[in-house]
């Protein structure tokens, strides 16, 4: 239970979150992605705050509590969005919507 | 004095040019503007006469600064010796002899007042350039004498064949001048002044000295030679010759004054005026140039059926002779040749005129219409000849020499003057004095070229006395050829024949007081002029060890003995060489031959014209074709340049541009490579087709924004790999 | 430096919390507003904004000793903070301003919509004060999250749905990217304090703790937040399409106000955070920058030239200004930073104005698209006049201002050897003109298609004129260019 | 202060047009004649008030602009700028009578537009600083592009951006080039724009502007901004479009004036600044310089050539212009008194005499509505007034000695002669064909048989007389005394060649 | 490193995290899937349990767990109620940005395995204070209460941002 290996499982964890975001033609599915981005940096801010800063230092955490509320906050946005757009399009597809272009 | 008298020569016609101008400007012209014309002529005239004893000893010309440039200045300036005197006086004469003789000949035309315009701009700029000391003034006047030329052969341009003549008479001399312009480049380079004489600052003559065997002598043969070049362009001399000819489009006193007396002249004046920067090569040239123009223009003018052209053919002979005077070193034979040519053959074209006059006015009475009918009688033209006006057409004549006695006898003093009768017409003594000066060249320095040049010469004089008999014949005697035509012609009116009548009274020498004064015209020391190394150097010759001063101006004393002066009392000196007795003698028999042949054909009609035209075809066609020089040029120079501009802007259009497409479609097709399609628009124009490939490129990167998020996320993903990839790579 | 606890800071505070209270306020005054056309909201919004300007000031008059660094060092004080606030307070006025006349927004939401906009202000003032990697995100968000909405405003309108949506997912990513960074970066130093990042960067770099290539993709990871929001290429993809979209307030606002305070985020960073020689020598994040600076301009103004929509035909010349201003970013010299400065205020002027022509037309003819800008110097000529000062100005060509911004620029950037760039961004000013004068050759040189004259109100042309003359003026006169001097990071 | 005035005079008539009332068109053009008559009187007081015998600049004025960039408003005149000014303020009113009926929309804006471009050209002769030379040769791109793209022919909108694209493709690289001037030019607050400055410390040994690389890519920089302006071959394409699609007063002032922007900007800067980026290359190569007289040749031969093949008259015009300034550009790479002399004299003549070109093709154009050479034909008889300008135009144009544009070909030809002997010989083709073309229009247009369309085509009026015959009368005087104008500018130019220290060939 | 039943359950998490994170960007039910993120949420809290932050292991599970799958939950069903639950993929799509992926992943794990400073740290076992009076602490007295107060002004912006745009017709 190294550093190394919080860092290598947050380190897998954000590709696949990239891999969801750019291959997953489904607007709630690149919602997930970004939610296991997220994920992995806060488990990367409490990794090193764990190993690299002082053991009285937990600041990398309460990033990561800032970070989780973000992230609450951005997917209650996204899904409110994914909504708009699903009213608009009758899709979340993101490859449908594509009116804008060029 | 000298300047006062010289102004006053130089802004009469010039004011009476710009009365002509502001008038016709403010649309105030007037038919009698004739006489203010030819009052200024008359002023000049006869200040000229009075400058005759202006004539300092040791001239020096009388500058202005016209241009300072830091360390160089370009002076302007009036330089007075016996030749600008001379010519000063046969250009005043004659120009007031053809503005009176136009009062008749224009009578009624459209344009009158304008023709009297430019009768006077073109002897202002005729003056000018005579008096001018340096090269630069005679530059100026070289082409403004152009200008006026040009003006006056396209004045009656609503005839195309007037319009095409003018254009091409100012290109062909444009092209001499050029060369004329190259070569006063080279002398100023080195000598950093276009004055000829010392002023303040030595002048050219005086620098040129220094060059004496310092190896420039190829240098200065090549700038002798391209100064020649305008003279060769402004003189009609081969090749730039075909100009003239045609030049006969102008009404006949232009062609008197312009084409046969003053402006063609211009260029032995120039010659003249250079000769001590000629070098032997240089000399040799002008000499080839001179003997080539006088045979080729002598036989092309046995074959013309055009008046006018039959003499605009002699002229460009004659001036060949004066060129190839120069060019052997006949310094005086030339410019005395000049001044006899100036008058008979200024007669010979007003005479013609008349002949012209008469016949034209004759058409007049049919057609009432005279002259604002584009259509008129003026506008039935020819190409090269070809096809010649009525009115100037020889065949159309003869006999007139019982309508139009004065006239007659005019041209036929004028014609016994240019065959080179002798001993009382002034054409023999002049053109006996070239031959002679070719002969004793050749013999001096035992040069075969000079041999040969004399050859040449000595046809040519024969030919000429055979080409001019036959338009004797042709026109005056035998029995007329048109009838109706012969009707109508009659005497032309008295301002027409007096100046006529002048005119022949100066072609007999012994009224002409210009060439009395026996060393009146001493040639300039020609520094630069050594025998050709293979000649066999005699001792030297009389022109060389008197006076090493460059006065132009004969001082009466008692060393200028030499052999070339002076025509009048010219035998005294042909002793001193055999080369002028063998020239006289020569030229004697030759002018008989050709005016023999010429009463045997056209008047005896002993032998057919047409059957020795037959029997020597090609030779006819050479002749009546010109050596087809027209042709040539037509189909090679100006096609080519017509060409050559065609592609230039064939090139702007597509080279330039094409490049720059070229590089676009590169740019376009390894772009495409990468994108696999791309539009096949036709572009042309250099921003259009940059812009076309940003528009393409701009185009490519639209489609790249496609819509779907998803791209673009792979773009931010790809772009942050590519980042790091690339910067760790580097 | 000594960092101010909390209670010490909160006077210093005083306009973040004033934008806070009017935001709180509109929304509550928006619950008493029954009528519909009132503009009670807009207004209160725009004494708002007066108020925090006059406490921007205040608070400006504070810092003449010094900057100072607030709430433990979370966020800084100083002239280059209170020059992005004036700036961007401009920028929301403006858009509040444009928002009066604009005839898309559904007039029942105006509360939320002034409420938003004083929000985002509120995140950008943070932006360009941060010196936190927390708050540096936070801020970030903040304003992300809140231009999500505002860009999405539009109800029924699937334009603006669209770019709402592609706008949040690019810009999660975005930040979610740079967040990841931020952990790199956390986890290197050991420290959120960007103060004590600079300083402990280089040591742990010196010792070969810490390798190039992590530094390099931390770098890249956090340009990706930062270069998504002042829309610098690779990360520039999703502006086109959500200033089509959006609002044309909002839009203009995204361009001037987003953009700026993304450059004060990243100046801040880059600036204070790694200018050290050590780190540039590891890894050339100038260079990278250059790079990407030529990238953005170039692509931003090829791809404009086509458009045929001009609102999305400024959207790419925005990107494209991003390229210019990120020029200036590179250099790391007083002279870089000045012009930046210099050129962000021109900038907020003209490109304002343009798009408020923009407005103007759309409201009158109902359309974005170039066609309905022909003959527009027949139907509008002062309004025309203005437009192709504002092209003209943009393209850089004297005597607008546009063009001595852009003079202190490449002077920057040639002063520091880059002819290149130099070269490249000038090349890239006349590619610009191309598309600009497509706007101006609709304008002036075809014949419109209806002969009906706009009609525009006095308070129009008033408007108009506020970005009219510091246009022209800012450049000939004297009086804008010494101060940048005291503005240092 | 005068200067000022003189500057800034069209300007303020710019904002007294714009407050007129756009009904009022006489009033408007009235005000617009009047605003440009000022400065033409001041221009003549420069003239003549002007000390020939000083070479510092003169009537200066320097005040600080941009303090912290130590840029000044710096204007002043020297014998080059005056003459050129001069220029400039005696075609500015005969634009505006020239444009009195021609243009038919707009004239409020017209107008204003060309008060503008007037200042900007006068300012851009008077400016002694860097920075300000730039901002006023910038200032004239705005009203040119509106008035070629709003006031044109068909093409108009094409020939405009392609005008303003071109010119601003090399004012761009000038501005590189101008930075790194300034930024070369001393420490950080030291920096300067100045003019005269820069030119002592460019030719200060030892001082950074004096290295010869530097020089070397400055100078390409400001010569590729100027190069565009001239045109020099290849950057040309864009002046027959712009002439052919321009208004008539429009395209004079473009041939007139604009054109000498590139040259004057060549004369003041690139060879008085930048001796050395013309100066011997390596080992007594004059490659730069070499190739700078190769481009005077192409454009001479170019130009001709092109102009010989064009069938439009406007275009043989603009193409005319392309030839004659490549004999400005002959003259200038000579590098020495009489090459540069001439040059200079060239741009003043052929000011004048291609802005007479101009206007005789708009009079033609304005009664035929068509520009085709070879539509015309015979026009001499119906327009003898008009033939007799235009044939004075012509001659002048194509060199004829007596006219004004003889000297400065005839000058520049002599300089460049001293120096590249082979090219200037081949230029002289160019005086040829010039006569060709010239001469084979003269016959198309106004030679042999009237075209029966024009039976009752009207003589030139007035109006259009007016306009033409200062410059008729210029032509021939500065043919016969161009001393008035080498006078002016002799002092100046003498000590122009002493800087770009070129002794040994010094003619 | 000696096999303790600790390790053995930390890598019992490891592995459900990225196993089932691999679900959610693998399956095709979006149900599943989100079930899947469920799991990986999970695990990484009680990732955050070996970190030994146990508030925030809390948080993880309250908000995350509780609060965005839930969402996601009503998303799936407010969205795609009509239609096929199945995501939609595509196979180019998939391979590029499977290279990308992977090619990224490359870098980090490079990065995380040569970075000296990131090196040997291994969890010695020592145990810390439990963190939640001093995450309280530091929040709301601290030096995080600036970025407590903006989360706060952020949360409402999204609160009012969401409800604005995800409501079906405006007040009237």
């Amino acid at each position: 239970m190294t550093l190394q290996h919080y860092l290598v499982i947050s380190a897998i964890l954000f590709s696949l979150g990239i891999f969801a975001v750019l291959t997953r033609r489904n607007a709630i599915s690149i919602l997930m992605g970004i939610e296991l981005i997220l994920n992995s940096c806060n488990l990367n801010f409490v990794a090193f705050s764990r190993f690299v800063t002082p053991p009285e230092n937990i600041d990398g955490q309460i990033i990561a509590i800032f970070g989780i509320v973000l992230a609450a906050a951005e997917a209650a946005v996204f899904l409110a969005i994914i909504l708009a757009i699903y009213r608009e399009f009758g899709s979340i597809r993101p490859d449908e919507v594509d009116t804008l272009k060029g | 004095m000298v300047v006062l008298l010289i102004s006053i020569i130089l802004l009469a016609p010039l004011t009476a040019f710009a009365i002509h101008a502001l008038l016709g400007l403010a649309k105030q012209g007037f038919p009698r503007q004739d006489i203010l014309s030819t009052f200024a002529m008359l002023v000049a005239f006869i200040c000229s006469i009075l400058l005759f004893w202006q004539i300092a000893p040791d001239p020096k010309p009388h500058t202005i600064d016209w241009i300072s440039l830091g360390s160089i200045t370009f002076s302007m300036g009036f330089y007075l010796d016996s030749v600008t005197v001379i010519m000063l006086i046969v250009v005043t004469l004659v120009s007031s002899l053809v503005h009176i003789f136009s009062i008749g000949y224009m009578h009624g035309d459209p344009r009158y007042p304008r023709f009297f315009a430019f009768l006077s701009l073109f002897s202002f700029s005729m003056l000018f350039l005579v008096v001018s000391d340096n090269l630069l003034g005679i530059y100026i006047g070289w082409e403004l004498v152009g200008l006026c030329s040009y003006l006056l052969i396209g004045f009656w341009f609503e005839k195309d064949s007037a319009a095409d003549a003018c254009k091409k008479a100012f290109l062909t001399t444009r092209v001499g001048d050029v060369g004329m312009f190259v070569g006063m480049m080279m002398l100023f380079t080195r000598f950093k002044t276009l004055s000829l004489y010392d002023g303040a600052d030595a002048g050219i003559f005086t620098l040129v000295e220094g060059l004496s065997g310092t190896g420039d002598m190829i240098w200065l043969s090549i700038a002798g030679v391209l100064i020649f070049c305008g003279a060769v362009g402004k003189s009609a001399q081969v090749p730039l010759h075909t100009w003239l000819p045609d030049a006969m489009e102008g009404p006949t006193p232009v062609s008197a004054l312009i084409h046969a007396a003053t402006m063609v002249a211009a260029g032995v004046y120039l010659t003249a005026r250079m000769f001590p920067i000629l070098t032997t090569s240089s000399s040799l040239v002008i000499a080839y140039v001179g003997g080539i123009t006088a045979i080729v223009a002598a036989t092309i003018a046995i074959v013309r059926f055009d008046i006018k052209r039959v003499l605009a053919y002699s002229t460009v002979s004659q001036l060949g002779f004066m060129m190839l005077a120069i060019g052997v070193g006949s310094y005086v034979a030339g410019l005395f040749h000049l001044t006899t040519h100036a008058f008979f053959k200024a007669l010979l074209f007003l005479g013609s005129g008349s002949v012209i006059h008469a016949f034209h006015a004759m058409h007049s009475h049919h057609d009432e219409e005279h002259s604002d009918d584009g259509e008129h009688d003026h506008g039935l033209i020819h190409e090269h000849g070809s096809e010649i006006p009525p009115d100037q057409d020889m065949r159309n004549m003869g006999g007139l020499r019982r309508k139009m006695p004065l006239t007659f006898i005019t041209m036929l003093i004028a014609t016994l003057s240019i065959s080179g009768v002798p001993f009382i017409f002034s054409g023999f003594w002049s053109k006996d004095k070239i031959l002679g000066g070719v002969l004793e060249r050749a013999m001096e320095w035992n040069s075969i070229h000079h041999y040969i040049l004399f050859v040449v010469a000595l046809i040519a004089a024969g030919i000429t006395a055979f080409y001019m008999f036959r338009l004797i014949f042709m026109t005056f005697f035998g029995v007329p050829q048109n009838q109706e035509m012969h009707e109508m012609a009659h005497e032309s009116p008295w301002v027409m024949t007096v100046p006529l009548l002048v005119l022949a009274f100066l072609s007999i020498p012994v009224v002409n007081p210009l060439w009395f004064n026996k060393d009146y015209v001493k040639p300039p020391e020609q520094h630069h002029i050594h025998a050709p190394e293979h000649a066999q150097v005699l001792p030297d010759s009389k022109t060389r060890n008197s006076d090493f001063s460059f006065a132009f101006l004969g001082v009466s004393d008692a060393h200028a003995a030499e052999g070339e002066e002076d025509g009048h009392a010219a035998d005294a000196h042909h002793a001193h060489s055999p080369a002028h007795s063998i020239a006289m003698i020569l030229s004697i028999i030759v002018a008989g031959v050709g005016i023999l042949l010429s009463w045997l054909f056209y008047h005896k009609r002993r032998f057919s014209a047409e059957a020795v035209s037959t029997a020597f075809r090609p030779v006819y066609n050479l002749f009546w074709n010109k050596y087809y020089f027209d042709e040539f040029y037509d189909g090679v120079l100006v096609a080519l340049t017509v060409w050559k501009s065609r592609l230039f802007a064939q090139f702007d259009g597509s080279i330039v541009d094409g490049i720059v497409n070229g590089v676009g479609t590169v740019t376009r097709d390894v772009f495409a490579a990468f994108t696999g399609f791309f539009d096949n628009s036709v572009v042309d124009g250099l921003v259009n087709r940059i812009a076309e490939i940003t528009w393409a490129a701009g185009g490519r990167i639209r489609r790249l924004q496609t819509g779907a998020i998803q791209t673009y996320l792979f773009v931010v993903v790809g772009g942050i790999v590519l980042i790091i990839l690339i910067f760790r790579v580097l | 430096m000594d960092y101010k606890n909390n209670i010490e800071s909160i006077l210093y505070f005083t306009p973040e919390i004033l934008l806070i209270v009017f935001a709180a306020a509109v929304i509550i005054l928006d619950l008493f507003v029954k009528n519909r056309g009132s503009q009670k909201v807009a207004y209160l919004s725009l004494i708002g904004l007066g108020f925090t300007l006059v406490a921007i000031l205040i608070t400006n008059s504070t810092i003449a000793d010094g900057p100072l660094s607030l709430f433990w060092g979370m966020i800084r004080l100083d002239k280059f903070a209170v020059f992005f606030k004036v700036l961007l307070v401009l920028a929301t006025a403006a858009t509040i301003l444009f928002s009066l006349r604009s005839e898309e927004l559904d007039e029942r939401l105006k509360g939320e919509y002034h409420a938003l906009l004083l929000a985002v202000t509120l995140g950008m003032f943070l932006m360009a004060s941060s010196t936190n990697l927390l708050m540096i995100f936070i801020s970030l968000e903040t304003v992300s999250l809140t231009s999500y909405i505002l860009a999405g405003f539009l109800t029924h309108s699937p334009r603006s749905s669209e770019a709402a949506f592609k706008y949040i997912t690019y810009g999660a990513v975005a930040s979610g990217t740079m967040l990841f960074g931020l952990s790199l970066l956390f986890g290197m130093t050991g420290t959120g304090d960007l103060a004590e990042i600079s300083q402990r960067l280089p040591e742990v770099l010196a010792a070969g703790d810490v390798t190039g290539l992590g530094l390099l993709i931390s770098i890249t990871f956090i340009l990706a937040g930062i270069g998504y929001k002042i829309a610098s290429v690779p990360f520039h993809m999703w502006s086109p399409d959500v200033y089509e979209g959006a609002p044309i307030p909002i839009t203009a606002f995204l361009s001037v106000a987003s953009k700026a305070a993304g450059f004060a985020l990243f100046l801040r960073f880059f600036y204070s955070g790694f200018q050290d020689e050590g780190i540039l020598q590891t890894v050339d994040w100038g260079f990278l920058l250059a790079v990407v600076s030529a990238l953005t301009m170039t692509i931003g103004n090829l791809a404009a030239l086509p458009q045929q929509n001009v609102k999305r035909l400024l959207a790419y010349s925005s990107i494209s200004h991003g390229g210019y201003l990120l020029m200036g970013g590179v250099l790391l010299t007083p002279e870089g930073l000045g012009a930046i400065l210099f050129y962000l205020v021109v900038y907020l002027f003209m490109n304002l104005g343009a798009f408020y022509v923009v407005v103007l037309i759309a409201n009158e003819s109902g359309s974005e698209m170039i066609e309905s800008y022909r003959g527009l110097s027949s139907r509008a000529p002062l309004v025309a006049v203005a437009m192709f000062i504002f092209l003209f100005s943009l393209t850089g060509i004297p005597p607008f201002a546009g063009f001595f911004g852009k003079w202190l620029l490449f002077t920057a950037v040639i002063s520091k050897g880059l002819y290149w760039l130099a070269f490249i961004g000038l090349l890239n000013s006349v590619v610009s003109l191309y598309y600009y004068a497509r706007i101006i050759k609709a304008m002036y040189f075809e014949s419109p298609d209806e002969d009906e004259s706009f009609s525009f109100s006095n308070s129009t042309f008033a408007l108009l004129s506020v970005f009219v003359i510091p246009t022209i003026f800012i450049g000939i006169l004297n009086i804008l260019y010494n101060f940048s001097d005291k503005i240092t990071l | 202060m005068l200067l000022s005035l003189m500057i800034f005079v069209p300007l303020l008539g710019m904002v007294v047009v714009l407050l007129l009332p756009r009904e009022s068109e006489e009033l408007i053009k009235r005000v617009t004649l009047l605003f440009t008559f000022i400065p033409l009187i001041l221009a003549v007081y420069l003239f003549i008030a002007y000390d020939r015998s000083s070479i510092s600049s003169q009537y200066m004025v320097n005040i600080s602009w941009i303090e912290k960039f130590n840029i000044n408003y710096h204007v002043g005149i020297d014998g080059l700028s005056v003459t050129l000014i001069l220029l400039t303020a005696l075609l500015g009113p005969i634009c505006v009578i020239a444009s009195w009926r021609n243009i038919e929309k707009g004239i409020k804006a017209y107008m204003a537009l060309f008060l503008m471009l007037e200042t900007g050209m006068l300012g851009f002769f008077a400016a002694l600083d860097l920075f300000l030379f730039y901002v006023f040769f910038e200032l004239t791109l705005l009203p040119m592009y509106f008035l070629i793209g709003v006031w044109g022919g068909p093409r108009r909108e094409y020939a405009a951006i392609k005008f303003f694209l071109y010119t601003l493709f090399g004012s761009v690289l000038m501005l590189v080039a101008m930075i790194a001037v300034y930024l070369t030019s001393g420490d950080p607050g030291s920096r300067t724009f100045d003019i005269p400055t820069l030119i002592t410390l460019a030719s200060t040994e030892g001082h950074a502007l004096n290295d010869l690389n530097f020089q070397i890519w400055v100078f390409l920089g400001f010569f590729i901004g100027f190069a565009v302006k001239v045109p020099i071959f290849p950057f040309h394409t864009w002046l027959p479009d712009a002439h052919v699609e321009a208004p008539t007063a429009i395209s004079v002032i473009l041939a007139g004036v604009l054109l000498k922007m590139g040259t004057y900007g060549l004369v003041r800067i690139n060879m008085a600044m930048f001796p050395l980026g013309l100066d011997r290359f390596t080992n007594g190569s004059d490659f730069w310089g070499y190739s700078l007289a190769l481009l005077g040749f192409i454009n001479i031969v170019y130009g001709s050539f092109c102009a010989l093949a064009q069938t439009d008259f406007k275009k043989l015009v603009a193409y005319s212009s392309i030839g004659h300034m490549g004999f400005v550009i002959l003259g200038l790479a000579a590098r020495n008194d009489t090459g540069v002399s001439g040059a200079i004299l060239q741009m003043f003549n052929h000011g004048v005499i291609s802005a007479m070109l101009f206007l005789l093709v708009g009079v033609l154009y304005d009664r035929a509505h068509h520009r085709e050479i070879n539509g015309f034909g015979g026009l001499g008889n119906k327009m003898p007034i008009y033939t007799g300008i235009t044939t004075l135009a012509f001659m002048a144009s194509l060199g004829l000695p007596g006219l004004s544009g003889f000297v400065g070909e005839a000058l520049a030809l002599l300089g460049a002669y001293a120096k590249y002997k082979t090219l200037t010989i081949l230029s002289t083709i160019g005086i040829v064909i010039g006569a060709a073309y010239f001469l084979w229009t003269l016959q198309r247009v106004f030679l042999g048989a009237l075209n029966p369309d024009y039976e009752d085509i009207p003589e030139i009026n007035g109006r259009e007389i007016l306009t033409l015959v200062p410059l008729g009368i210029l032509t021939i005087v500065l043919g016969v005394f161009p001393h008035i104008v080498i006078d002016m500018f002799s002092v100046s130019v003498t000590e122009l060649t002493k800087v770009m220290g070129t002794f040994e060939a010094n003619l | 490193m000696e096999i303790t039943l600790k390790t053995l359950i930390f890598y019992g998490f490891a592995l459900m995290t990225i196993g089932s994170a691999l679900a959610v960007v693998t399956v095709r039910n979006i149900v599943h899937a989100a079930f899947a993120l469920m799991v990986t949420l999970f695990g990484v809290a009680g990732l955050y349990v070996f970190l030994q932050a146990d508030f925030l292991a809390a948080t993880q599970v309250i908000v995350y767990v509780g609060g965005i799958l839930v969402l996601i939950l009503f998303g799936v069903m407010m969205t795609s109620g009509r239609l096929q639950m199945r995501i939609h993929i595509e196979r180019g799509q998939l391979l590029l940005g499977g290279g990308i992926t992977i090619a990224l992943l490359m870098l980090l794990l490079t990065v995380i395995a040569n970075t000296p400073r990131w090196k040997n740290l291994s969890d010695d076992g020592t145990e810390f204070a439990p963190t939640t009076s001093r995450i309280g602490e530091l929040i709301l007295n601290e030096h995080f209460l600036l970025p407590f107060e903006i989360a706060s002004v952020l949360l409402l912006v999204a609160l009012i941002g969401a409800a604005l745009i995800s409501r079906k017709e405006v007040r009237d």
